[in-house]
């Protein structure tokens, strides 16, 4: 299920400008109801474990979850202002003069912070670190669990696609043709997780939340001033 | 797609949710048949916005309306049990008789 | 034909090895590190072999048992050092001299292809507690829920909240010997709410300090030893500490080099420590620890000894007094507040000065019986205070970070065995 | 019988059946998640009825509401994994009752009422017209809207939070004494803890 979520998650991601998967005028919905299911789903796959060490990784999971995603929804409206419209073509191409990363700072940190707390990795490794001994898929085994290391790579795949086309200006580029540049942004934005998951360490949860209820969340709060003042 | 059809589903949600509301006795389960009698008048509203009203813009409004009536009627739920709970230990509906007697 | 390329394909993939920690197990692992082809798995149901790593006590056959029977086939067990129950066949054992990374192979490669069959189940698995539901629908029953007619109607905590007064359902359960990143053979009875330790007790003390790490100390009591060699073995002792707080503070990676050091440093390669510690230090090692996270008191510092008392700011140590010491011009190190943070650093200090030290004198011998107080020889007595009483409001991370801050001497004498 | 029907009676079967589950599950967390299934279901319906903002709104807010209605679940509840069957339910019959009553009567009415039939024209953009109205005439509603979920977030946290200006909220309701400092006056509500013996 985590990995129909994912998949879902690139379909909206315009590869060029004329074509994209689904063409929906409420992208940036649909992606903030990708997340808001990932995150049931992990707790799901926590809870049918059954035991005490796959239920705490779940909910440190969602604890840490729910806040991140309000953060990445911040970011997208953010990102949608100048667009003027919910759909991610229509964001892609109101970046054909300059890039958002350029315009508004903040967004692409703070949504790579989500990808890696998406699919808990590195520093948000909550739901599957070690020392819950595999947290939510400590009682899997075999095909399950090949499956679930899968949708976690394709989740991390779809974060990175999902931030070129809204941070980087998706199939926006001068020589390559469209499809070229988005899957050159994506491979860059997925050796940035990647490194960003082996450096950093982990704080306990209790401090991560206070972290991210007190600093992240009024840090996306005045992204979105700023987005605001500067689409006027 | 006929509006009869989403109106009939619409009720038989708010039938359910009506005997979910009276036939549980945890307090969750008993807001939880709330939510979907409210599920039920949403899809009525819509039904009727985009089959008879023909798009007319404040349809759509009574629809995020009732959303934020869900949202609303959920929190305070929840207050409500973290308090009685907090204060009495309980959560069905059975403990609490101060109002009948 | 499909299954056998699938099977040789698996065959060639790293071997994935559970690890039960017995009494020093150690030196099997770094071997196991530097081959770099085994993977450590964190839970039995990720892996096919289970390896008993050194001597396991009597008492914790049923918990092998169980960690076999979660194993999915094809499965075996592999026991590595003087294992005690010697009716095992050749394929499976392995002296605790030799490099158990071959045999490991090879026996992986035959589970894979098949030609060794799976082991069966120990336990036969029908569920513990019996049912007592009385309801017309088997809900109910004391102390089993059930709607109001039947079953107990609240959840009554038997312990008061620790935190925000909403008392809720708590849940007691017994944390194993052979956990990943839990000192070795320490079983706790742990009450939890949530995530947040409610209260614990000791039920079996850990395994005593590795022999490996004592034995130039206790060779120090009756003959000359080299003091290149007694400082390598402090390095060893403090890497193999940082490297298992590297791994739960999730820089896998970095926990793994740590490990290659200390096997390198061992094998006497001369190893600089500097770049680990500032790899460390530049993914926030010491910002993930929270300061003041299991802080003790100073006298329980001072009788604990060894880096932990440094670690508090004693500037005693029994090697200052020593001549050929002082001719090196050795200070001891110490740190301010002793709390996990402050005991890591310890650990980092010691082992670039211990380091320092074997590379400026290697050949310098320290005549007998003057070094008497090596922190981790386990002569000194149990203590009354217990380690569990440093983790009740602990998150569960937490907890882990404070019990693996001491190192294993420290652990058993602040966890001896309860006489209930 | 097109593709948007044959879609549409799917769903709707989806939304009944789950919501008819939601309260015969044993387990609280699978009755939440339930719950969440037949949202998703009236959900795409919405994006059937050309109103994919809505629609997918709803999926987007009812998982989060229920995600946190599973955690209220776990713990409050009494047995969340479901293991142990539970037949919590009181007045059964007089619920039935009224639900099936309330079901026949709204029926009746749909079919006997003609609906004049104008249906939307899929042309119209309904997300820059749901815009369009949110900021335009109908702005006062949606203050209004904002300034009632501000006041239910102020209300909820005051309710659960456990120091209250006077005292905690788990000493209960004291009423004041006579003189300062004495007995609270009144008569003396006889403490009953949650297990109310039931003198009805």
């Amino acid at each position: 299920m985590y990995a129909a979520l994912a998949g879902s998650g690139v379909a909206i991601v315009p590869f060029s400008s004329a074509s994209v998967l689904a063409d929906l005028e409420v992208g940036i919905v649909w992606w903030g109801a990708v997340e808001a299911l990932t995150v049931v789903v992990v707790f799901l796959h926590g809870w049918s474990a059954n035991a005490q060490f796959g239920l705490i990784g779940a909910y440190r999971y969602v604890a840490i979850g729910l806040p991140v995603m309000l953060i990445s929804m911040f970011m997208l409206i953010a990102a949608a202002l100048p667009a003027e419209s919910l759909a991610l073509p229509q964001i892609v191409e109101s970046q054909r003069g300059l890039w958002n990363v350029i315009r508004q700072p903040l967004g692409l940190p703070l949504f790579l912070l989500l990808g890696l707390s998406l699919s808990f990795r590195g520093p948000f490794n909550y739901a599957d670190s070690a020392d819950i001994a595999g947290g939510t898929a400590a009682e899997v085994s075999g095909a399950p669990r090949l499956v679930w290391e899968f949708a976690r790579l394709a989740m991390l795949t779809a974060v990175a696609a999902m931030a070129a086309s809204v941070f980087l200006g998706g199939y926006l580029g001068p020589w390559l043709p469209g499809p070229a540049w988005l899957v050159l942004k994506t491979a860059t934005l997925l050796l940035v997780l990647v490194c960003l998951t082996e450096q950093l360490a982990r704080i306990s949860p209790s401090r991560m939340m206070t972290l991210i209820w007190t600093t992240l969340l009024p840090l996306s709060f005045l992204h979105l001033v700023w987005a605001g003042v500067l689409a006027l | 797609m006929t509006l009869p059809a989403i109106l009939i589903v619409a009720a038989a949600l708010i039938g359910i949710g009506l005997y979910g509301t009276l036939s549980q006795q945890s307090f969750v389960m008993l807001m939880m048949g709330l939510e979907l009698m409210l599920n039920g008048v949403m899809l009525a509203a819509v039904g009727f916005w985009s089959l008879t009203a023909g798009g007319l813009p404040t349809g759509q409004l009574l629809a995020i309306i009732v959303m934020a009536v869900m949202a609303v009627e959920m929190a305070v739920g929840f207050a409500l049990i973290t308090a009685v709970y907090r204060s009495r230990q309980a959560d069905v509906t059975e403990s609490l008789t101060t109002l009948k007697h | 034909m499909a299954v056998t390329i699938l099977g040789r394909l698996a065959a060639r993939a790293p071997v994935p090895v559970f690890v039960a920690m017995g009494r020093d197990g150690a030196p099997a692992i770094e071997h196991l590190l530097k081959s770099g082809d085994i993977d450590f798995t964190a839970t039995p149901r990720h892996a096919n072999i289970l390896l008993v790593a050194g001597r396991t006590r009597e008492s914790d056959q049923p918990y092998l048992d169980r960690l076999h029977d979660q194993m999915p086939h094809p499965r075996a067990t592999f026991w590595w050092g003087d294992a005690h129950s010697d009716d095992i066949d050749e394929a499976r054992r392995s002296a605790s001299a030799d490099d158990p990374v071959a045999p490991l192979r090879a026996l992986y490669r035959k589970l894979i292809g098949g030609s060794y069959a799976s082991e069966t189940h120990r336990l036969s698995d029908e569920p513990p507690a019996p049912w007592r539901g009385r309801g017309d629908h088997g809900q109910g029953g004391e102390g089993m829920m059930g709607g109001v007619p039947y079953g107990r109607m609240m959840p009554m905590p038997p312990t008061p909240d620790i935190r925000d007064g909403l008392a809720l359902d708590v849940y007691r359960t017994q944390v194993g010997p052979f956990m990943p990143y839990w000192p070795a053979g320490l079983i706790l009875e742990v009450t939890f709410q949530g995530d947040v330790i409610q209260s614990a007790e000791v039920v079996q003390p850990p395994y005593p300090p590795r022999d490996i790490d004592r034995e130039p100390f206790d060779r120090l009591l009756h003959e000359q030893t080299p003091l290149a060699q007694i400082e390598r073995t402090r390095a060893t002792h403090h890497l193999a500490c940082i490297a298992r707080v590297l791994s739960l503070v999730e820089l896998p990676t970095l926990s793994r080099r740590a490990q290659i050091v200390a096997a390198r440093i061992r094998a006497n390669e001369t190893v600089a420590i500097g770049p680990l510690r500032k790899a460390a230090a530049r993914a926030g090692l010491m910002a993930a620890i929270k300061p003041g996270l299991g802080r003790i008191d100073d006298d329980l510092a001072c009788e604990l000894g060894g880096p932990v008392r440094r670690a508090a700011g004693h500037v005693l140590d029994s090697r200052n007094d020593d001549p050929t010491y002082t001719r090196l011009g050795f200070t001891p190190v110490t740190q301010k507040q002793s709390d996990c943070q402050a005991r890591v650093a310890q650990w980092f200090d010691e082992a670039e000065q211990a380091l320092a030290l074997a590379s400026a004198a290697p050949h310098i011998l320290i005549a007998q019986g003057q070094l008497a107080e090596p922190p981790w020889a386990l002569r000194a007595p149990p203590l009354d205070y217990r380690v569990t009483e440093l983790l009740p409001g602990l998150e569960w991370s937490e907890a882990l970070l404070v019990l693996n801050s001491f190192d294993s001497a420290a652990l058993c004498r602040m966890a001896p065995l309860e006489t209930p | 019988m097109n593709v948007i029907d044959i879609a549409f009676w799917i769903f709707a079967a989806i939304a009944v059946i789950s919501g008819w589950r939601v309260f015969c599950t044993d387990s609280m967390v699978r009755a939440s998640f339930l719950l969440l299934l037949s949202f998703i279901a009236v959900g795409l319906i919405m994006v059937l009825l050309n109103a994919p903002y809505l629609g997918i709104a709803t999926v987007f807010m009812m998982a989060v509401e229920m995600m946190v209605m599973a955690l209220f679940m776990v713990m409050f509840m009494m047995n969340p994994a479901g293991l142990n069957p539970m037949m919590m339910v009181h007045q059964h019959r007089f619920s039935i009752a009224a639900g099936v009553f309330v079901f026949a009567t709204l029926t009746g009415l749909i079919c006997v009422t003609r609906f004049t039939s104008n249906p939307v024209d899929p042309g119209l953009d309904s997300v820059a017209s749901l815009g369009k109205e949110l900021l335009g005439n109908s702005m006062l509603i949606f203050e209004t809207a904002g300034v009632t979920l501000l006041a239910t977030m102020v209300a909820s946290v005051i309710l659960s939070s456990r120091s209250g200006r006077f005292g905690t909220a788990d000493t209960g309701a004291v009423p004041p004494p006579l003189e300062p400092g004495g007995e609270p006056a009144g008569r003396q509500p006889e403490q009953h803890s949650g297990h109310a013996h039931h003198h009805h």
